[in-house]
């Protein structure tokens, strides 16, 4: 029973992690929002799998919220973000995609060697998983330090959020639900306050190129 | 009583035989000249003869310039009286050791340097800043020419320097002391402005230190100038007398050894006397960009004489 | 029971301001008159710890208020109160109604967040509070709108959001090492539960979560080398918001950081944890007093000098007990100092128009009283006597000896001498020479320094002696955190 | 009279300097703030005296302690042994007359600059000058001492509205906050684990502190109070900051804020670590040396003169410097009389210091008040318009020049002897170290004289060489009353020495190194140095000076009373005797100025201007030198540079760019987590 629960976690959190990557790979914010909903999806489906074989019941709501929350709302605003903004000509990032896909790889390894006292010392049958999560949320940080666009930075912003969450759930099932609502309500209020300042960026800068914001200096 | 008595004694010798000390040596140059030159009391004429002419002071001049006469012959006559000229024991020797003396005779160099910057004349500014520079470069020698015959004596006081050399005759030949009078050999031809350093007998402006400083000075108060100023060639030449030769000094305070005592320390004036002529006829004026360099070499006498008295030990 | 006039008027004043559509003074005042009723509750609070009971409050003790608690809770509630008196709406007139009720809406909620912070016992909903207050400032700082504040505001949200995600990763991984010792209820994030238990947890996993921590809420306080977002923020903000900010926002960032050192050095011995704050300390401490030296704005100046002052407490935290108290002391010194000089640099912003040093001359001429503070302040704030900041900071020094750091010790004060002479340069030229003749002589709003005088006054009381009840609240505090 | 009398002294000290201060405050009119300041620092000053002499002569301390006050300290401690009571006798002597000055010469502020603030300052000074001697443990010392550095600092900056000031103010404040973080290490590394921060815990705790410990604390101390006193190499703010302040002001931090230092050092090096090794007295006495020369060398060509003043306060301190490491080499060589002859010597020299330098400093403040200028090269003939301040400050320039029977020749009379004995004295090292010590004493003494020949001669003498010199009156009474109170206490302390060198031996017995009973240091008039049989009596000296001088002057009056006339002297036949024939103070220095060209290397640019017809006919000729500032440049340049380059890099951290702030936020994220995993590794 356990090896199929463990095998099925570790392939839905390969799969957040190859979604995480599209982000290095592919350009155009079309591409990002998609793979940050399926990456959502799949998320969604770590907490249903993980909520029916750990028997953990309050994980079905986390799932659903993720669903109605990170699935649809969030990607429906960063489309119309996008429609707004999208005819904006796309920047190149600081670093070429060969590159960035190298230097992903070589942060999930490093992901991986970090997590490795942690897998050693848990006993749950998701701890295979952990190391890719670590990953995600490496990979996520280099996506923000590394694209130009804000509404990029914002996605990748996002994405660290999954990878974390994507954590907790592999780590420990999931962290008490009170405390994963107030993470929940704070993640979406984070993401509106950033979505206002991506809207106030582009009527004061008329771009939402990061570079174009260096004033303030020394 | 008696003691107080020499001391009277010894001060008006001293007041005494300054100009005649002075004559002495100018007419000693002169015969070495071949000139036949002023007789030896000249010196005593001209004092005269300054004393009684009016005196001209420049309306520039202030009050200072009338007092530093009478300052400086009354600074270097103080010194003149701590010499140790005819008794060792005596009341004044513990007021005043060498090091008051120097120090004595800085003070009178000092209000002549100021009364010569006083009248605002180019030449008194040059011959004072000249005169405080000498005096300022041969402290260090002097310092350390004391403190090498200290280290002998024990102490810096003139009546034991004396005390202890005639006590213990090898020391006078003892390589700290023979240095030392070398030392403040050199020294005294700085301070009382003789030839190598600077030439007495010259009336040219941009040569002479210390006769541009008293060229507004008449009168009466160049009487007491030039007074204090034999006084002060008196003054070295006693204590290179004394104190590096001191026999005939009178231990004690009778009639006979102040005789000797009296006998001696002109026989010693005369023949430092002779020196001092035969050097002045020899040697031509030093640049005074040189002067340092002698005087630096009389510091590094001083400097030996104090390393040989304290490795000797 | 306190918990509530703590935490109640805060919140009220938000509401208030929410729903008064044209913001109309009275709202200020109200608001002004709550805050005070928060500084009463901290009050209320201190009395009862140092008469040793540790109130507690909430569904399973969710709020529980020990000495730490306390005296973050009394120094935001005092920055709360000064921002309430003399910020946008009621103090400060040059705002308009919309952005007036904006500030008050904001700064309220901001206040009610970090008092939450400070008071409740799950590390998990500290975390929550010290995200929302992230997002009630962000919406402030661009308060007036132009392209440097919006510039700051992206970058402060941004980097701060990134910086506290990472925090959140650490809590998870400290909850993991937690849950696989203990089992998972829903109590498991208590602090108290952490701490007693911590002897058994895994010191690998714990540093694991430790080293995100101290990344991510250090973030927050201000550490280099996270602490780019700093001076862009205090410096386009506005005053009363720049106070909140740099006086006690960092001091609650410190806090959470403290509550978890407790925790590992409980667990792990204080090898790691300490050596790794005393890092960063010194780091701060460093980039702090030297951008001072270079330095052409006072906003970005005060700012940089927190930078300084933040590193200083986190070398005094890796110190020992000794260090503690010195940290904790500091830390309360540098909140009064440090929201006192923000507002009396946003008066003086107000009449000189520019916040450039060399458009700043003749200041003590031209604003004798606020001119007379700023100087006092930032002589305080420089660490010299009679004020507060040249006390913690010889306790610091001593601590430093005493716990075997002379190296560390002798580096701090050549850093802070170069800090000292970095300022002095630029104090000199705003406080004499003659004002250039544009700028009109005379003080505005002369009430507004009642408050200021009475921090001065409170910073020289604590440099002259250190009162009673505040040492015995340190001693319990260094008690706290290095048992 | 009981313990509480001196108690009563100590809080009527206190309560007139704070009175002073507030009174200052008060919005009156400008005279009666003026006169309420000086009121309340002449009470301090007085009662400080009192409280002084009170210690000195009943031989047993006084002590109080306010444990409310600086908790985290231990309480605020105050003491006030033999050692406190000198240097406070000495404050309120210099403080007295420099208040009572101060009321005449800040009338010229008047319009300018707060007078208030000048005068709660003033006092504020005082007082914490006064509690840093009466300071007991580790906190009330650097309090008190920073406190004094930042009323200082503000009175420096009185006349703020001169550019040169504030530079100054800045150097200054920078250099005492560098000295306050040694002395701060030192006193820290010298205060038991325990925590006790009493200087009588210090006491016990120095006995069991590692030699090679007591020598870094000593090293630390003579830094950090060396920066206060104006020990080379860290004496560079002395010139800026004194010639800045108001004159009352540089006489009050030349006279007493400096000696300080000195007492600073005393009290570590004497009373708290005990007897240390030789090199202590020997570094001690080749940075004396070292700080004696610079600061005569450089006060000889200084044009303007409050900066020779300071220049010369450097000397001075040097000086005091080699007498008190003589002390010390004396007391680890284990002779006792020797050493306690040596600090005396240090200490009377310092008293002498404070009167005189504080004498010339208002002096100077007369001048500058009356013409308004401080360039010798502008002044000139000013003994005839001020004839009062040209008396006092002629006084005080002999006394400087250590020439008899004034207070500055029986200190440096002193010194000489007390360095006698140890040339005669076995150690290896000392011998040649005090040779080369006399030689720098003596050559310091000679150039210090020619110098104030220069500062007195060129001021004073001769032809006005401006219009304002030319407009100069006399300094209002106030000013004037307390330049002849400092003039007599010069005379005072020359002629009374013998009365004041017994006090200052008993106040050294019993410190460590010095026997508990003070060797017998005089025989009636005459001075004694123990050991060797030299002896002097200033008393008697003066005397027999006054009688030659009066017998002079008798003999010429009856012997040849001539007539006087006053007209123009022959001027080997120039027309008229104009101010531009004089000796300017640039040309007094020059002949030395070429003797010690390697240290000065003086450059010097002529620029002649000719007529426009013809090549022949000059018009103006200027001629500038400068010598080289060799600490300014290559001791401090190099240290702004370092920093300012320092500043620079991490002013590029801040770029602007987001990227590169979330870059470091995640490389400092991997550093860490590289550290804990090498670190769990290991564990």
């Amino acid at each position: 029973m356990d090896s199929l629960f463990a095998q099925l976690v570790v392939l839905e959190s390969s799969l957040a992690l190859i979604f995480g990557l599209v982000l290095l790979w592919r350009r155009g914010v079309p591409a990002y929002v998609n793979a940050f909903t399926w990456q959502s999806l799949v998320l969604a489906a770590v907490a249903a799998t993980v909520g029916w074989f750990g028997r953990e019941r309050e994980l079905y709501l986390v799932a659903a919220l993720l669903i109605a929350v990170k699935g649809i709302a969030i990607p429906r605003l960063l489309r119309r973000m996008e429609r707004r903004f999208g005819t904006e000509r796309e920047l190149a990032p600081y670093v070429n995609t060969a590159t960035s896909l190298v230097v992903a790889g070589l942060l999930v390894l490093f992901g991986g060697a970090v997590m490795r006292p942690v897998v050693a010392a848990s006993e749950l049958p998701t701890r295979a998983g952990m190391p890719l999560a670590m990953g995600l949320v490496l990979v996520s940080l280099f996506v923000v330090v590394s694209r130009k666009k804000a509404l990029t930075q914002v996605i990748g912003f996002l994405m660290l959020e999954n990878g974390i969450a994507l954590l907790a759930l592999l780590g420990a099932y999931g962290i008490p639900l009170i405390v994963e609502l107030g993470v929940f309500l704070d993640a979406l209020m984070g993401f509106l306050v950033m979505q206002i300042f991506v809207y106030r960026i582009h009527e004061t800068f008329d771009t939402l190129d990061v570079d174009q914001l260096d004033r303030l200096r020394h | 009583m008696t003691g107080w008595a020499i001391e009277i004694a010894q001060a008006a010798l001293v007041l005494a035989l300054a100009p005649g000390l002075v004559g002495v040596v100018r007419w000693l140059k002169a015969r070495l000249q071949s000139r036949r030159g002023a007789p030896p009391w000249q010196p005593y004429y001209e004092l005269r003869k300054l004393f009684g002419k009016d005196v001209i002071v420049s309306s520039n001049a202030s009050w200072l310039f009338r007092l530093a006469p009478y300052v400086v012959f009354a600074s270097t006559a103080a010194a003149a009286c701590l010499v140790p000229s005819l008794a060792v024991t005596r009341p004044l020797d513990a007021v005043g050791d060498l090091l008051v003396l120097v120090y004595l005779l800085l003070l009178g160099t000092v209000f002549l340097s100021l009364a010569g910057l006083d009248p605002g004349s180019a030449f008194g500014g040059m011959g004072s800043s000249r005169e405080m520079t000498v005096a300022a470069l041969a402290e260090p020698t002097v310092a350390l020419a004391i403190f090498a015959l200290a280290l002998s004596a024990g102490s810096t006081n003139l009546g034991q320097i004396v005390g202890r050399t005639l006590a213990d005759p090898a020391a006078a030949l003892s390589p700290g002391h023979l240095l030392a009078f070398a030392a403040l050999f050199v020294v005294m031809l700085a301070e009382t402005g003789r030839l190598p350093v600077d030439n007495p007998a010259t009336h040219l402006e941009l040569t002479m230190i210390h006769e541009a400083m008293v060229l507004e000075y008449s009168g009466r108060y160049l009487a007491l100038i030039e007074w204090a100023a034999a006084l002060k060639l008196l003054v070295f030449f006693a204590l290179l007398g004394n104190l590096f030769v001191p026999w005939g000094v009178a231990a004690v305070a009778a009639p006979a050894p102040l005789a000797l005592a009296l006998g001696s320390l002109l026989v010693k004036l005369a023949v430092i006397a002779v020196v001092v002529a035969v050097l002045e006829t020899r040697v031509a004026k030093l640049r005074l960009f040189r002067v340092p360099e002698l005087l630096s070499v009389s510091f590094v006498l001083a400097l030996l004489a104090v390393t040989s008295s304290f490795l000797g030990r | 029971m306190l918990f509530v006039f703590l935490l109640g008027p805060a919140l009220a004043s938000a509401l208030l301001a929410l729903v008064v559509r044209p913001y109309r003074a009275a709202v200020g005042a109200v608001n002004a008159v709550l805050s005070l009723v928060t500084v009463g509750a901290a009050l209320g609070l201190w009395r009862e710890v140092l008469a040793g009971r540790v109130p507690v409050a909430g569904p399973d003790d969710l709020l529980r208020a020990d000495a730490l608690s306390t005296l973050l809770a009394f120094c935001v509630s005092v920055v709360g109160a000064l921002a309430a008196w003399l910020g946008p709406g009621l103090g400060d007139d040059g705002w308009d109604a919309a952005q007036a009720r904006r500030f008050r809406i904001f700064a309220n909620l901001f206040a009610a967040t970090m008092l939450f912070a400070v008071t409740t016992d799950n590390v998990g909903f500290m975390w929550v509070a010290i995200e929302a207050t992230t997002i009630t400032s962000a919406l402030l700082i661009p308060l007036h709108a132009s392209k440097a504040s919006v510039e700051a505001s992206w970058k402060y949200v941004l980097i701060g959001s990134v910086g506290i995600a990472l925090a959140f990763a650490g809590t998870v991984l400290a909850y993991f090492d937690f849950a696989t010792l203990v089992g998972r209820e829903t109590s498991a994030l208590s602090w108290t539960l952490l701490r007693d238990v911590a002897p058994a947890l895994n010191p690998r996993v714990l540093d694991l979560a430790f080293v995100f921590i101290l990344i991510g809420y250090g973030t927050k306080a201000g550490l280099a080398p996270m602490h780019t977002w700093l001076p862009d923020a205090h410096s386009e903000a506005p005053p009363a918001l720049s106070a909140m900010m740099s006086g006690v926002l960092l001091a609650v960032a410190l806090y959470a950081i403290v509550r978890w050192q407790a925790v590992v050095r409980a667990a792990v011995g204080h090898g790691f944890a300490d050596d790794v704050i005393g890092l960063l300390g010194v780091l701060s401490l460093a980039v702090g007093s030297l951008s001072l030296v270079t330095q052409r704005n006072y906003k970005r100046l005060l700012a940089y000098s927190s930078i300084e002052h933040t590193g200083l407490i986190c070398i005094g935290l890796g110190l020992g007990p000794l260090g503690v108290f010195a940290a904790m002391l500091h830390l309360l010194n540098h909140s009064v100092a440090k929201s006192m000089m923000f507002l009396l640099a946003g008066r003086v912003l107000r009449r000189y128009r520019t916040a450039e040093i060399d458009g700043v001359a003749g200041l003590l001429r031209v604003m004798p009283w606020t001119g007379g503070f700023f100087a006092a302040g930032m002589l305080a704030v420089l660490g010299l006597p009679p004020f507060g900041m040249f006390v913690s900071e010889f306790a610091l020094v001593r601590a430093g000896f005493a716990a075997g750091r002379p190296l560390t010790i002798v580096l701090v004060l050549a850093l802070l001498a170069v800090g000292f002479v970095g300022v002095l340069g630029h104090l000199n030229r705003m406080l004499y020479g003659r004002p250039s003749g544009s700028v009109p002589v005379g003080e505005g709003g002369r009430w507004a320094l009642l408050p200021l005088g009475a921090c001065l006054a409170a910073l020289v009381v604590l440099g002259l002696t250190v009162p009673a009840p505040v040492e015995r609240l340190l001693l319990d505090i260094a008690e706290i955190v290095t048992p | 009279m009981t313990l509480e009398t001196t108690a009563c002294l100590s809080a009527y000290m206190v309560l007139a300097y704070l009175g002073g201060a507030f009174a200052a405050l008060l919005p009156l009119r400008s005279g009666l703030t003026r006169a309420l300041t000086a009121g309340g620092a002449i009470a301090g000053a007085g009662a400080g005296i009192a409280l002084a002499a009170r210690v000195l002569i009943a031989g047993e301390p006084f002590a109080l302690t306010v444990p409310a006050l600086l908790t985290v300290g231990g309480g605020v401690a105050l003491r006030l042994d033999g050692l406190g009571a000198f240097f406070l006798l000495l404050i309120g002597v210099v403080a007295a007359p420099a208040a009572l000055y101060g009321v005449g010469y800040s009338a010229a502020y008047a319009g300018r600059y707060s007078l208030r603030w000048l005068g709660a300052m003033l006092n504020l000074f005082l007082l914490t000058m006064s509690l840093v001697v009466l300071a007991d443990n580790v906190l009330t010392f650097l309090l008190t001492w920073e406190a004094m550095s930042l009323a200082s600092y503000f009175l420096v900056m009185t006349e703020h509205e001169r550019d040169d000031t504030v530079a100054a103010g800045g150097w200054y404040l920078a250099m005492t906050h560098v000295g306050l973080a040694l002395i701060l290490v030192a006193f820290v590394l010298l205060s038991p684990a325990g925590g006790g921060g009493g200087f009588a815990d210090l006491r016990a705790a120095a006995a069991t502190l590692s030699p090679a410990l007591r020598g870094v604390v000593f090293v630390l101390a003579v830094l950090g109070f060396g920066s206060k006193a104006g020990l080379v190499p860290l004496h560079v703010w002395l010139p800026r900051a004194h010639p800045a302040a108001p004159s009352h002001v540089s006489a009050l931090m030349s006279g007493a804020m400096v000696k300080l230092g000195v007492y600073g050092i005393l009290r570590v090096a004497l009373d708290l670590l005990g007897v240390g090794p030789a090199w202590w007295g020997a570094l001690l006495i080749g940075l004396g040396a070292a700080s004696a020369l610079v600061g005569v060398l450089y006060a000889l060509t200084e044009d303007d003169l409050k900066r020779l003043l300071a220049y010369s306060s450097v000397e001075n301190v040097g000086l005091v410097f080699i007498g008190v490491g003589a002390g010390l080499l004396f007391a680890s060589l284990g002779e006792p009389a020797a050493a306690t002859l040596a600090l005396a010597a240090a200490l009377y020299h310092a008293l002498n210091h404070g009167v005189f330098k504080a004498l010339l400093f208002l002096g100077a403040g007369a001048v500058a008040h009356a013409t308004g200028s401080r360039d010798m090269n502008r002044l000139g003939g000013l003994i005839g318009r001020l004839p009062w301040t040209a008396a006092c400050f002629l006084v005080g320039a002999l006394a400087i020049g250590g020439l008899p029977p004034f207070n500055g020749f029986v200190s440096e009379w002193l010194l000489f002897q007390s360095l006698l004995p140890a040339i005669g004295s076995g150690a290896p090292l000392v011998a040649p170290v005090m040779t080369l010590a006399v030689g720098a004493l003596a050559l310091t003494a000679g150039l210090a004289a020619a110098a104030f020949v220069k500062a007195f001669g060129i001021t004073f003498l001769a032809l006005p060489r401006s219009d304002e010199a030319r407009a100069a009156h006399e300094a209002p009474v106030t000013m004037r009353v307390a330049m002849v109170v400092l003039a007599a206490l010069c005379a005072l302390l020359g002629l009374g020495a013998a009365f004041v060198l017994p006090v200052l031996g008993g106040l050294l017995a019993g410190h460590a190194g010095l026997p508990r009973v003070a060797p017998a240091l005089t025989a009636g008039p005459l001075l004694l140095p123990p050991g060797g049989g030299a002896s002097m009596s200033p008393s008697l000296l003066a005397i027999g000076l006054l009688l030659a001088l009066a017998g002079a002057w008798l003999a010429v009056r009856v012997g040849a009373a001539r007539g006087l006339r006053v007209g123009d002297t022959w001027g080997c036949g120039r027309i008229g005797q104009t101010a531009r024939m004089e000796y300017t103070s640039t040309a007094y220095a020059e002949p030395l100025r070429r003797v010690f060209a390697e240290l000065y290397r003086p450059t010097e640019d002529l620029t002649i201007d000719v007529h426009p017809e013809s090549r022949y006919f000059v018009q103006s000729r200027t001629y500038r030198s400068e010598i080289v500032p060799w600490f300014e440049r290559y001791v401090y340049a190099p240290l702004v540079r370092w920093v300012a380059a320092g500043a620079a890099h991490t002013r590029a951290i801040q770029s602007g760019s987001a990227h590169a702030y979330l870059a470091y936020l995640v490389v400092a994220l991997l550093a860490l987590l590289a550290i804990s995993l090498a670190w769990s590794a290991s564990l």
